[in-house]
């Protein structure tokens, strides 16, 4: 009879990586159909590119640099399918391949593949494309809203605080809420934002903390500066959290694990800072929108979060109190 | 009443004790087998030495292992009859070891027994060299000499003595069964050793997923001086002994300390029982509680002899359900794999765990995503995933400043890892490589101050500078002791 | 007057950072940037050594250069000021604080050959900045640089423990993850008008 | 060093194995700033080999009588003063480049490549071959900028050298010509030059197996 | 006019300049390693941080300390570390050259596995596990903990054990302190013939656990003309000292445990 003999523990938690990867998955579902359901055949194209792109692309590299192929743990997928939710309908499909490919490519497996990126593929990614083809990016978000408003089926400007710059704010708090205003595909529609958030909460993928308190951060501080149009008050802090990628970012890119930091205590700071960053960046900067920016910058920080705010240990709190 | 916990740990999980489900209810039996194979090395410390030899007669509780010096126990026959061989065999960790194999004659004579009566009523000197002639060593998994534990350094204080009936490994429920079936000889164990060490205050913890336990040991505690039942909050590893010295009594253990740092002893109840079998009886620590599960046809809680053969206790469980992939001595978080079914049960095998062909395979590492889940479930509060990278550099400095030393190996962050990344072996590797360089470092210093001794001592009249270099020696051998 | 200093600071750090977008002092940043402790003494040296080295080069500009009409000799007094300035630092620490030599002190002979020093004290000029803003561009800057270079080792030493292809090992990961960095504090313009 | 070793492979050794900019990462800062434009990055490497070549041979020409002790400073005075030349000659005569390389012209005098070929090689050898390694050095450093700024140029602007290559059709990457563009294409050059590099040794190491 | 302005200015800052710089290496001048400067020579010189050292001065003590590698400064270029290596290595290049060998040819299919081990992959973890995955309580098991401890990259693991490259092998002995079962020795490079085994068990015992083990039998020593081989705790050993390296006992050998290091390779470049 011959056994195995392996080291304890014997039994692991089925949550594997490409489980917690699908259940991400899943979670954007939701996000991913309102966004087709508002915006249309172009959206289902752009998330469609994204995705295959990503998934090409990271098997493309594996095969070139003679890596294990690891495509079926699901991570470019969901790199590809956050970039998809994060563009605009109106970007070119071309776009959306660059982007997936530089997230993947250069973000991720230049530095070693899944595990080993400092940055947020799928927002560096989006950045870059920000930079780069601003015309692209940001200016001429096609809504496709004619079966509630037709006066809407226009071209209309990136994201809501953008367009706040017009004397009167357009878009209630119902409509905001619902996802009834231009902007990128997935940051629209927050209900089906927070069913994604129920279920990653559900299944146990995430932890509250980091979105919480990123939106609170968001709020409190709008509540306190305002923004670039609007006077602080509390409907500018509500319309400040639904408006833009803030509830987006918070569910589905801050908690990145890779990218974020792992303590509860280093995770709050993290989560704090973002959202004092967006505010800063909403109402000084030349930028609108300023979830990208702001993650991203926490995540260059998170290295240092983590070392310098570690938890405590036990059995030293003791030594040190004699 | 409330419940308690420590921080951190794995949460309970529905499959996390969905194990101990087929042997909860099963009663006890016991089993005897006709040949037994009795490990000389079933402590912490120094092997016992056989004293007996091929042919000869034993009866049962006969001494057939001498212990050797303070950290050793004796070894005794668990059945009475005839000696086959005094031999070598494989152990479960490294190198092997003495054993002696007893054919058993049914006939169940015991050697004349010392019982020391009433635990209430007994000399409390008497009761620890009684634990200590019984052969007693923790029967929770670690083998640690009991009477080691119960002796401390002057200057040191115990106020209080935890039971612990966490079990909080998964599959095992031998604890729970002996606490539904024996619960007074617990508290009498117990109260031995608080009358023992003259202490007032003894709490068993229990894990609160087991409410028929608690029942059985308050009604059983009821009227006993300074005993009282502590309901625990269901998690991994509420039973580890810093996480329910934290749990109960809210003090921490300081890092490289004992429990008797807290002031605290901690027992397993298993140990309580052999210890009240001990005094009361006088018996000396033969026999044994054991979960069989997993693979096997008829799953079932035993009352083993220690030395039974592994492939016959199987026997006696139904044979193996399917192919046998491993076969785990203890509980599937923390327990040692057996390289095959000729194993014995040791003093500490709380349990055998047969795992089927599929669910033995160890799945390959994957990179880690880092997200978090080792440091959430860490009962310590460590950085298993940055002590990982230093253990897979061989970076032992960066792991040592990352406090591995500190690691229980309790299994909470390999179980919770996603990647499936061998933390908890990772570290284990670490801790011996430290442990061992820190003693070769010791030595070779205790070495140095010899040799600067001797010279001084060679030559007088040099005198005082080569004292002090011999001084200064010893200062630093000292330096590395502490 | 706080709010302009504090919209100068704010410019200074993050919306015109000296790595990120002038590109001054890039290697000590690149090779400095290892270990977070090092990073952290070698931003307070460039900190201590900039705020000085823009005093006294607007000084001398102004003082010296501008009024003997030999202003075309900016550079070459400036580096000779900035080698002076860096050994009479070091000499003083050494005498007067021996804790902050020991930890700064190996630092300042790199200091020299740091564009950023001279960048600072050549802008200061360009710029036509009066003392006071000289001398707190100098400060400010130099905390940029301090921001940028303890990010960065706090980045680099995360990918020490990665699985970083072997020709990109070293520099070319290093420069990738400045420019990865260099696209978030993008995320800051403007925030200056 | 070696003094025996003739000119042409001094000369040579600047511009592939010691190459400053691809082999050795010096200089960073001028190859990451002024290589916007194709234009720009051969211009500032015709300053800097300009400054390579004069300062190598005055510091070798001076190296009998320069002190130890104070070597480096007057290493760089000597830097400074063609550095200066470069400044003054540029502005009279190519004012705009002079205009878009800006700050970075005065900043040749910090730049290490040109300091570490004094302080490596003129301070201990004849001028001739300082002049050659000077030279080298700074076609090294030329065509590894030109290198960059084409490549930036051509992908941020859709152009070389001010000319429209990709047409009007194309939509520049915008990135590659600002800050962060810059870090990103040396880190990428510098990758796709160690790759080059590697398989060369190995085709060599390899012959070498073959031959023997 | 102004050209004397600036001359002046110019002296007066390089007198000041050279003043102060001469003032300080009077009032500060500190003992250093010859060495420290000798190598220091040998540097670009130009403080430009490239090696992640503070200056030229902190990578050549690094250097000399032992810390930083005789090629980490890339303006010095490969005739700088060469120089850096020739001023390093005088002291410590003495004596013959050792390399490290592996005295175990208990390959899988040849030594006797005792179980499947499907654990942490370390020789040391799977050692202390019921005795090691292999029968033979003296072999190589091949799980490659000298691997990642050797700097040089001159192990890799082959159908179960540990082979090292001489060519690579500087004889730091990291991989002899590291191996849980000693199986790795330092010997002379020259030492070609060797007893490819450490078994000291019984001759049966040792045979029942591995096809290659050497049982102690003594046909080597007989044979030997040179007296090198000795028979210890139940294995040869061969004495390099008076050992020819006439391969005599290889052919003699009837376990196959005695190996000649040059015929393998001759053999497979032909």
């Amino acid at each position: 009879m011959s056994l195995r003999i392996s080291t304890a523990p014997h039994m692991h938690n089925p949550l594997t990586t490409q489980r917690l990867m699908q259940y991400v998955c899943i979670a954007l579902l939701p996000t991913a159909a309102a966004g087709v359901y508002y915006f249309g055949m172009p959206a289902l194209t752009l998330l469609l590119v994204s995705m295959a792109s990503a998934v090409a692309a990271e098997f493309l590299w594996q095969k070139i640099a003679r890596q294990p192929v690891r495509i079926g743990d699901c991570s470019a997928l969901v790199t590809g399918l956050i970039l998809g939710l994060n563009l605009p309908a109106s970007a070119p499909w071309w776009i959306a391949m660059i982007g997936s490919a530089f997230a993947i490519l250069i973000v991720k497996q230049l530095f070693g593949g899944l595990g080993d990126n400092f940055l947020n593929p799928a927002l560096a990614a989006r950045a870059v494309l920000l930079a780069s083809w601003p015309a692209h990016m940001a200016s001429s978000a096609f809504v496709k809203l004619s079966f509630y408003r037709a006066g809407l089926d226009t071209l209309s400007s990136a994201t809501p605080l953008a367009s706040a710059a017009a004397p009167e704010y357009p878009y209630s708090l119902l409509q905001l809420f619902l996802g009834q205003t231009p902007g990128a595909i997935g940051e629209v529609c927050k209900v089906a934002i927070l069913l994604g958030f129920l279920f990653l909460l559900l299944t146990g993928t995430i932890q509250w903390r980091i979105p919480v308190v990123m939106v609170g951060s968001v709020f409190v501080w709008t509540l306190l500066l305002g923004t670039k149009m609007l006077d602080a008050s509390l409907n500018t802090a509500l319309t400040a959290v639904l408006s833009g990628g803030v509830l987006f970012g918070a569910v589905f890119m801050a908690t990145d694990y890779v990218t974020s930091p792992i303590t509860p205590f280093a995770q709050t700071v993290y989560a704090f800072l973002i959202g004092l960053i967006i505010v800063v960046i909403r109402k000084f900067g030349i930028y609108p929108e300023g979830v990208t920016y702001a993650i991203l910058l926490m995540n260059i920080a998170t290295p240092l979060l983590d070392r310098f705010l570690p938890q405590k240990i036990y059995g030293h709190l003791k030594k040190e109190a004699k | 009443m409330q419940t308690k916990t420590f921080r951190r740990g794995i949460h309970p999980l529905h499959h996390m004790h969905e194990g101990k489900g087929p042997t909860r209810d099963l009663k006890t039996r016991e089993y005897v087998s006709d040949t037994v194979v009795i490990s000389m090395a079933m402590n912490i410390g120094a092997p016992a030495k056989p004293c007996v030899k091929k042919g000869d007669h034993v009866d049962i509780g006969q001494v057939i292992g001498e212990a050797q010096g303070f950290m050793s126990v004796p070894v005794h026959a668990s059945v009475s009859g005839e000696v086959v061989s005094v031999d070598s065999i494989p152990s479960l960790g490294a190198g092997n070891v003495q054993a002696v194999t007893i054919k058993n004659d049914f006939s169940d004579t015991w050697v004349e027994l010392h019982p020391l009566g009433n635990v209430e009523k007994v000399d409390p000197k008497a009761v620890i060299p009684a634990i200590q002639a019984a052969g007693i060593t923790g029967m929770g998994g670690a083998s640690f000499p009991t009477h080691v534990k119960l002796t401390f350094q002057a200057g040191k204080t115990c106020d209080t003595i935890i039971v612990n009936g966490a079990e909080c490994e998964t599959h095992l429920t031998a604890d729970f069964r002996l606490m539904l079936e024996h619960s007074t000889r617990i508290v009498d164990g117990l109260r031995a050793v608080m009358r023992a060490l003259n202490v007032k205050k003894g709490v068993i913890g229990i894990e609160d997923n087991k409410p028929e336990a608690i029942e059985a040991m308050q009604k059983a505690a009821q009227g006993r001086e300074g005993v009282s039942i502590q309901p625990l909050k269901t998690k991994y590893p509420q039973g580890g002994e810093k996480q329910l010295i934290e749990a109960i009594t809210g003090r921490q253990v300081p890092s490289g300390g004992l429990p008797i740092d807290a002031h605290v002893v901690v027992l397993n109840v298993g140990t309580c029982a052999a210890i009240a079998d001990a005094v009361i009886d006088g018996k000396p620590l033969i026999s044994r509680i054991c979960t069989v599960t997993g693979a096997v046809r008829k799953p079932a809680n035993l009352l083993l002899r220690i030395g039974t053969i592994t492939e016959d206790v199987i026997g006696e469980c139904g044979g193996y359900s399917e192919t046998p992939g491993k076969i785990v001595f203890g509980g599937m978080m923390t327990g040692i794999c057996a390289p095959n079914d000729q194993m014995p049960i040791f003093k500490s095998t709380n349990g055998i765990v047969v795992l089927g062909d599929k669910e033995s395979r160890s799945k390959d590492e994957s990179p880690c995503i880092h997200c978090g889940r080792c440091v959430a479930a860490c009962p310590i509060g460590l950085n298993p995933y940055q002590i990982k990278v230093a253990a897979d550099k061989s970076d032992f400095a960066t792991a040592e400043k990352l406090h591995v030393m500190d690691c229980i190996l309790c299994g909470s962050c390999a179980y919770q890892c996603p990647s499936r990344r061998w933390l908890t072996p990772s570290f284990k590797f670490c801790k011996d490589h430290i442990t061992a360089e820190a003693k070769a470092k010791a030595a070779a210093a205790k070495e140095r101050a010899s040799a600067g001794l001797s010279n001084a001592s060679d030559s007088k009249d040099k005198g005082s500078k080569e004292k002090q270099s011999a001084d200064h020696a010893s200062n630093k051998e000292g330096g590395a002791n502490k | 007057m706080t709010m302009n200093v504090l919209l100068f600071m704010v410019s200074c750090i993050l919306t015109h950072n000296f790595i990120f977008s002038r590109f001054l002092g890039c290697c000590p940043f690149l090779g400095v940037s290892s270990k977070v402790e090092t990073s952290v003494s070698m931003g307070l040296a460039v900190t201590f050594v900039m705020t000085i080295a823009s005093l006294f080069c607007w000084l001398i500009y102004h003082l010296l250069l501008v009024p003997l009409d030999i202003t075309y000799m900016s550079t070459i007094s400036f580096i000779l000021v900035i080698a002076a300035l860096v050994q009479f630092v070091e000499m003083f620490l050494k005498k007067s604080s021996p804790t902050l030599y020991s930890a700064l002190g190996i630092y300042l002979p790199l200091i020299t050959t740091n564009c950023a020093v001279l960048g600072v004290a050549t802008l200061n000029m360009n710029e036509g900045y009066g003392l006071l803003q000289a001398v707190l561009n100098g400060t400010f800057s130099a905390l940029g640089f301090l921001l940028a270079i303890v990010l960065m080792a706090g980045v680099r030493e995360r990918l020490e423990t990665s699985h970083i292809p072997a020709c990109m090992k070293g520099f070319p990961i290093t420069l990738v993850s400045a420019g990865l960095m260099a696209v978030a504090f993008m995320g800051f313009q403007g925030l200056v008008p | 060093m070696s003094e025996k070793k003739s000119l042409g492979k001094v000369f040579y050794n600047g511009i592939i194995p010691e190459n400053p900019t691809f082999r050795l990462v010096l200089g960073t800062c001028p190859t990451l700033a002024v290589t916007t434009s194709a234009l720009n990055g051969l211009g500032m490497g015709a300053a800097a080999t300009f400054v390579l070549v004069c300062s190598n041979i005055a510091i070798s020409l001076l190296r009998k009588f320069i002190p130890d002790q104070v070597r480096i400073p007057a290493f760089i005075v000597v830097i400074c003063t063609f550095v200066t030349m470069v400044q003054l000659l540029m502005q009279a005569f190519v004012p705009s480049l002079y205009e878009s390389l800006g700050i970075f012209i005065p900043l040749i005098v910090v730049n290490c490549i040109i300091l570490a070929r004094a302080e490596a090689f003129a301070s201990k050898n004849a001028p001739l071959a300082s002049a050659a390694d000077g030279l080298g050095m700074g076609v090294g450093f030329t065509l590894a900028l030109t290198l960059m700024g084409s490549i930036r140029e051509l992908i941020g602007s859709g152009s070389v050298f001010g000319l429209s290559v990709l047409g009007e059709s194309y939509e520049p990457m915008i990135l590659i010509v600002l800050a962060s563009g810059g870090f990103l294409t040396f880190g990428l050059l510098l990758g796709v030059f160690n790759l080059i590099v590697k398989k060369i040794e190995k085709k060599k190491a390899l012959k070498e197996v073959q031959a023997a | 006019m102004t050209i004397l302005i600036a001359g002046a200015l110019l002296a007066v800052l390089g007198l000041v300049f050279g003043g102060v710089l001469t003032f300080a290496n009077k009032k500060f001048h500190v003992e250093i390693d010859e060495r420290v400067a000798q190598v220091r020579e040998c540097l670009g010189g130009a403080n430009c941080g490239a090696c992640g050292y503070a200056g030229c001065d902190a990578f050549a003590a690094a250097v000399v300390a032992g810390d930083a590698p005789v090629n980490g400064c890339t303006p010095a270029g490969q005739k700088g570390a060469d120089a850096i290596g020739k001023i390093m290595g005088k002291s410590a290049n003495a004596g013959e050259r050792m390399v490290a060998r592996v005295l175990c040819q208990g390959e899988s299919g040849i030594a006797k596995e005792r179980y499947q081990y499907d654990g942490y992959q370390s020789c040391a973890t799977a050692a202390g596990l019921a005795g090691g995955p292999k029968d033979c309580r003296f072999a190589c098991l091949g799980l490659g903990d000298c691997m990642d401890k050797c700097a040089f990259d001159a192990i890799r693991m082959e159908n179960g054990i540990a082979h090292i490259d001489a060519e690579k092998c500087t004889a730091c002995g990291m991989c002899v302190k590291t191996c849980p079962r000693s199986v790795i020795r330092l010997l002379p490079l020259s030492q070609s013939v060797m007893v490819r085994c450490r078994n000291s068990d019984t001759a049966r015992t040792a045979r029942a656990v591995c096809m290659d083990a050497c049982i102690g039998c003594g046909r080597c020593k007989k044979e030997c003309q040179y007296d090198a081989i000795v028979v210890e705790n139940g294995y040869a050993r061969i004495l390099p000292d008076k050992c020819t390296r006439c391969g005599a006992c290889a052919a003699v050998c009837p376990c196959k445990c005695i190996t000649i290091e040059g015929a393998k390779t001759a053999e497979a470049a032909s």
